[in-house]
């Protein structure tokens, strides 16, 4: 065990990862000598070689579309995007391809990569250092996506990752990376995808957040508290596939569904989890659900934490859910 | 580059030095490649198809560049490359099969024809965005050198291709990293409908490859042991660490883009006829006769086997049953998540679709 | 007045604006010559020479790329992007550059294009030549998105595209290009963005579609009729920014609600008109709404007439909601 | 290509012509973009501004490229160019209350630091995305060919960006459609820590251009004359129909990559050392010192009165109150819809975000 911050997690989660297993690579800019623009693979490619670690040209088509070849023929790349919001270059290697080559082979070729990288808001990087594109890949039939909110789960997740057989996006919350420190464990460990968890049980409302928005809703529940209100909430981890019973469960037990994140309101991955829930558990809800999200607008600067779903502004529609 | 001159004979310096059996075997693969092209396109014409994209006049490329690899090299097809897997021996009901899309189609239904792949035969997907597998074929050189295997692999690309986000990215990381991988560049005079000379200003596309520092070799692409020889050289300079090369292979799309275009409207006949005179298989089967390997006899005995064959394969594909409905659900992951358990239930327990006129709304 | 179907109208539509405006012009692969794939463009470089449709090289990075710079200096390019399924490797300059370029200037500089794309399936052109990617632009704020269903629609929403000064995503339904003809004016026309259009009263459901499911939506309508179902059948016509009201003033009346469409079900646009409408009329639903789509794989060959939401998939949707 | 020789002399068959006032000129406007630099890195260190990236050591390179460019040709930067900006006449005070955000800031607060524009001074906007300016650049230049104007556009963009889909897209369309475009491709050795022989097998990115037709020219980027030149003759070369052009402007990034880049993990000091003694203004001043149009004295007032220009910008800019809220809401469309108005009301009527600490969650 280890006080880790994010950064540190993530870090290690790959060095266990590539003692453990030789054809677990990384691919992307920066990640080499400089160790990645936020330090996350620092000193790996010393460990590791040049052949393990690979430092790229600049692009993300070349990234993406190279580690699905290596996929293919018996390595495990992880490739890293320097922020999301510069994946789309990449875009089609990752929804044309990725998500769909095991499809178009029946299973008999399929690609087992993580893409990470750092996603959302709120280091004032302005519209091209803090988008949070989940819902793209979410619509993607083929593709998984996690976003882990602590350093435990993070190196958890991480692993399991690398070992599953589908491509996996895993999105960091940079906002995190070195907010917060935890007791990790040094060696490997798994966190299973595709399991949310309760990260404070609750009666009068069930809020479902991810990643950096995890620890808004927090505290805006404790403020809540406060006024009377028990708010349920429920870190995500993985975002696709959804663990669907622990989110339906808790609106069936609480009535009520207020949902929380970075991304643009219209067609964010908000409004699938409120169908979703509207989908199974109608007659239970007693209001009518809520999505606090980022606004439907480029991400701006100046006013970011304006723009963001913080506690500020969750705090609100979680009164304004329990008395509807 | 040319091997096989007009006249029939070789060019004693460039002559790769194949046995006359050899030779015969590369003349055969393309005669049955051209006979099962044919058939395809008739039964797409007949509605018993739905598609085919055929590779009329480029098959010395394709058989000639297949031929040349090594077993263990891989291939990344484009998707006019079925002759380099049959040249595998990849099963020709297999293939039919896929083009019906039937229960025996390894892809279960769920691709257009002629979206073929087989890990056996080491070859990988084809996939109808142009020039995605060109970095999934470096990335496939990378892990082969990672991994310390002496293996390389040849991918396919048309001269459209060359304008592509993905060659770029695919050149430039070969070149960095000096992947064992063998660009082959079918230039067939066309992408759809742009011919090569405004698809880009560069006379020739082997120019492109200097951009990467990668060496480029261009031949004439319908001169089966030009083509042989071209990348039986990238393979060897690529065993021996060498790294990456670019061979232009210049041909000539002798038929439409695929059974939905027609060429008419942006060609001339002219044009096509003097191609036709270019045609791979006149200039081998020249070569072939001359050297008393073949005769009219043993034509016209070949490709009755072809066709007997091809037809038996048909006869058997269209006895089949379609893929089953539930395959829509299945390999979209490794395991199937809940979600698609349920939209199968709710498909395959919901009611069939109507028959209706194709293409009425 | 004359009989068109979509590809006529569509025609003749591009053929008014750019007799009107020679500052109109077309680039996109295919398109001079040959006319375009689907024989959209025939005849149109013929009328208006070669600097005015360009027949580019085979690149959707360049045709957006360059679309965009055009439009900073004064044209209005209408892109042709051959199938939508190949849109992803222009996808950064659409989302990332046009779609921000407003913004990020304060409206100094502006993206005036047209971006045209046939989309979704019923032709058996399985994974990538039948997607319906509409979701992705929905989400990405600065853009506009069409979406006719029928020849005079598309005529006059094309015309008004090229007219706004807003960069606009136009999807149309290749399934319908051929099927459907009606009188179409000769002259040019606009049909305003944003203004859906009620083409079948009804009581009792509401029922959204647009492009070609929209004649399976009317044709479920119809056959549930006999049962006693009186289905109001809206179509967007332009799916974002949406005609909110339209849509919620009908659930209003009728309290249950349907939303067909043939992109994957998880983050499509169904599940965001869903929660707009669960966010605006929770009161007067009297059933959970429903959605109707395609599935969550990629899109499927043999079985494609399974795979979408067809008539024989909605009316038991319908009927559904409507005995709730 | 180099025209301002090591002892401060001019090769006299390169000398452009200039006079010495133009000279002066273009080294009073290096010297200027350097001191606004270094204020900006201070203000960044003090936390007073929250990102700076800078032109240390490139001023040559974009100062000398947007003097020779035509007050009506465009340019399309990259970010490190608004010494290029600044040549144009743009106010600095409001280049300095964008650095802030300010209510004063022309994009109202909404992008970071150093993404500036000006459509007054024919300069498109300054992305994050590396490339993505590249094809704009060739879509204005075929924009100003289609209307007939005699216009072009040079457009910035480092060693890094060789390597992205948009600049093989615009270079390909620039051959094909001969569009009045210049690429300033400045090599300044890193794309952040990766170094340019790392980026790409190639020896010179001038190589590159081959691959597109496109005329090449490589030129020291620290001689401002003969980026001066070679600019001029691509403008000429465009003017006169002749096309596009590619300028590799070698020059070296002397400082970090940003305010946010630590370049010590990944060089050494020796290296940078070397290009100090390369230094574009030193070397500018020798010659101009040799021609008596300078010296101590007028370079110490020089510095003093650019020193007190930026300053009183940055009192004026601390000065000004934030950018107002709204304008999160505004120009997303050229009309507010519905949707925006209401969030608007949404985020202006609810309660303001708590202070914190900045980066904690
Ligand atoms: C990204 C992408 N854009 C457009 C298309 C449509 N398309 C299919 S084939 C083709 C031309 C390809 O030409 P080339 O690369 O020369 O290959 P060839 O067909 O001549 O063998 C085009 C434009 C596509 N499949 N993918
Ligand atoms: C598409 C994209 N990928 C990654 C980045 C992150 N990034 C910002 S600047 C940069 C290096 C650019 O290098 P170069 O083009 O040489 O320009 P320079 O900074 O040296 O002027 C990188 C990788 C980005 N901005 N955009
Ligand atoms: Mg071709
Ligand atoms: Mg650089």
């Amino acid at each position: 065990m280890s006080e880790m911050n994010l950064v540190q997690a993530i870090q290690s989660g790959l060095r266990n990862a590539m003692r453990e297993d030789q054809d677990v690579v990384l691919i992307g800019e920066d990640i080499g000598k400089l160790g990645g623009v936020f330090r996350v693979t620092q000193g790996l490619q010393e460990e590791f070689g040049a052949d393990r670690v690979l430092d790229t040209p600049l692009s993300e088509t070349g990234i993406l579309g190279v580690a699905i070849g290596m996929a293919l023929h018996g390595l495990r790349p992880v490739s890293e995007i320097q922020f999301a919001d510069f994946i789309y270059p990449g875009f089609d290697q990752l929804v044309n391809e990725a998500a769909k080559y095991r499809y178009r082979t029946a299973s008999e070729l399929h690609v087992p990569m993580v893409v990470r990288t750092p996603y959302g808001g709120g280091i004032r990087g302005g519209q091209y250092h803090s988008q949070s594109p989940e819902s793209l890949f979410i619509h993607t039939a083929g593709l998984k996506v996690v976003c882990p909110s602590n350093p435990h789960d993070a190196k958890g997740l991480l692993i399991q990752s690398i070992l599953d057989d589908d491509p996996v996006v895993f999105f960091e919350p940079k906002r995190v990376y070195r907010a917060l420190k935890m007791e990790v464990p040094d060696e490997a460990y798994t966190v299973p995808l595709s399991e949310a968890k309760i990260v404070r049980p609750g009666e009068h409302v069930t809020c479902v957040a991810w990643g950096a928005m995890l620890f808004e809703a927090l505290s805006a529940a404790d403020e809540v508290r406060k006024q009377g209100v028990d708010v349920e909430v429920i870190d995500l981890r993985t975002l696709w596939p959804l663990d669907i019973d622990t989110v339906v469960n808790s609106v069936k037990k609480t009535g009520r569904f207020v949902v929380v994140h970075e991304a643009p309101r219209t067609c964010g991955f908000g409004g699938e989890l409120v169908t979703l829930v509207v989908e199974r558990a109608f007659l239970h809800l007693e209001a009518p659900p809520v999505r606090v999200t980022g606004f439907d607008t480029p991400f701006p600067l100046t006013h970011e934490r304006e723009y963001l779903p913080l506690a500020h502004r969750i705090a609100p529609a979680l009164l304004q859910t329990a008395r509807y | 580059m040319q091997v096989i001159r007009d006249d029939g004979s070789l060019d004693p310096n460039l002559d790769p030095g194949l046995s006359i059996d050899q030779v015969v075997a590369l003349y055969k693969a393309m005669v049955r490649t051209r006979v099962i092209d044919d058939r395809l396109n008739r039964l797409q014409r007949q509605g018993r198809i739905a598609f085919h994209v055929g590779s009329l006049g480029e098959e010395a490329a394709i058989v000639g560049s297949a031929a040349a690899l090594r077993d263990r090299d891989w291939i990344a097809p484009c998707y006019r490359e079925v002759g380099a897997l049959l040249w595998r021996g990849y099963p020709l009901q297999r293939y039919v099969d896929h083009m019906y899309g039937n229960a025996g189609d390894p892809v279960r239904g769920r691709q257009m024809p002629d979206h073929t792949f087989s890990r056996e035969h080491r070859y990988l997907s084809v996939s109808a965005p142009i020039g995605t597998q060109i970095p999934h074929a470096v990335g496939v050189a990378m892990a082969a050198k990672k991994r310390g295997l002496d293996e390389c692999i040849g991918v396919f690309f048309g001269d459209g291709a060359t304008s592509s986000n993905d060659f770029h990215a695919a050149m430039n990381f070969a070149g960095v990293y000096r992947a064992p991988v063998l660009f082959l560049c079918r230039n067939n005079g066309y992408a759809i409908s742009l011919p090569t000379s405004e698809q880009t200003a560069v006379r020739t596309l082997a120019e492109k490859s200097a951009a990467y520092r990668i060496p480029a070799t261009r031949v004439d692409g319908n001169d089966v042991l030009a083509v042989w020889k071209a990348v039986r050289d990238g393979v060897d300079r690529a065993a021996e660490g060498g790294g990456p090369s670019f061979i232009e292979l210049m041909t000539y799309r002798m038929g439409g883009h695929s059974t939905s275009d027609d060429p008419r409207v942006y060609r001339t006949e002219e044009e096509v006829d003097a191609w036709r005179r270019a045609d791979p298989l006149l200039r081998l089967r020249k070569h072939i006769e001359q050297r008393a390997a073949w005769s009219a006899e043993l034509e016209a005995d070949w490709q009755a086997v072809c066709d007997a064959e091809v037809r038996a394969c048909v006869r058997q594909a269209e006895s089949m049953p379609a893929s089953e409905l539930r395959e829509v659900f299945r390999d979209v992951y490794a395991e199937q998540p809940w979600h698609l358990r349920e939209q199968e239930a709710e498909c395959l327990g919901g009611p069939r679709a109507r028959d209706h006129e194709e293409g009425s709304s």
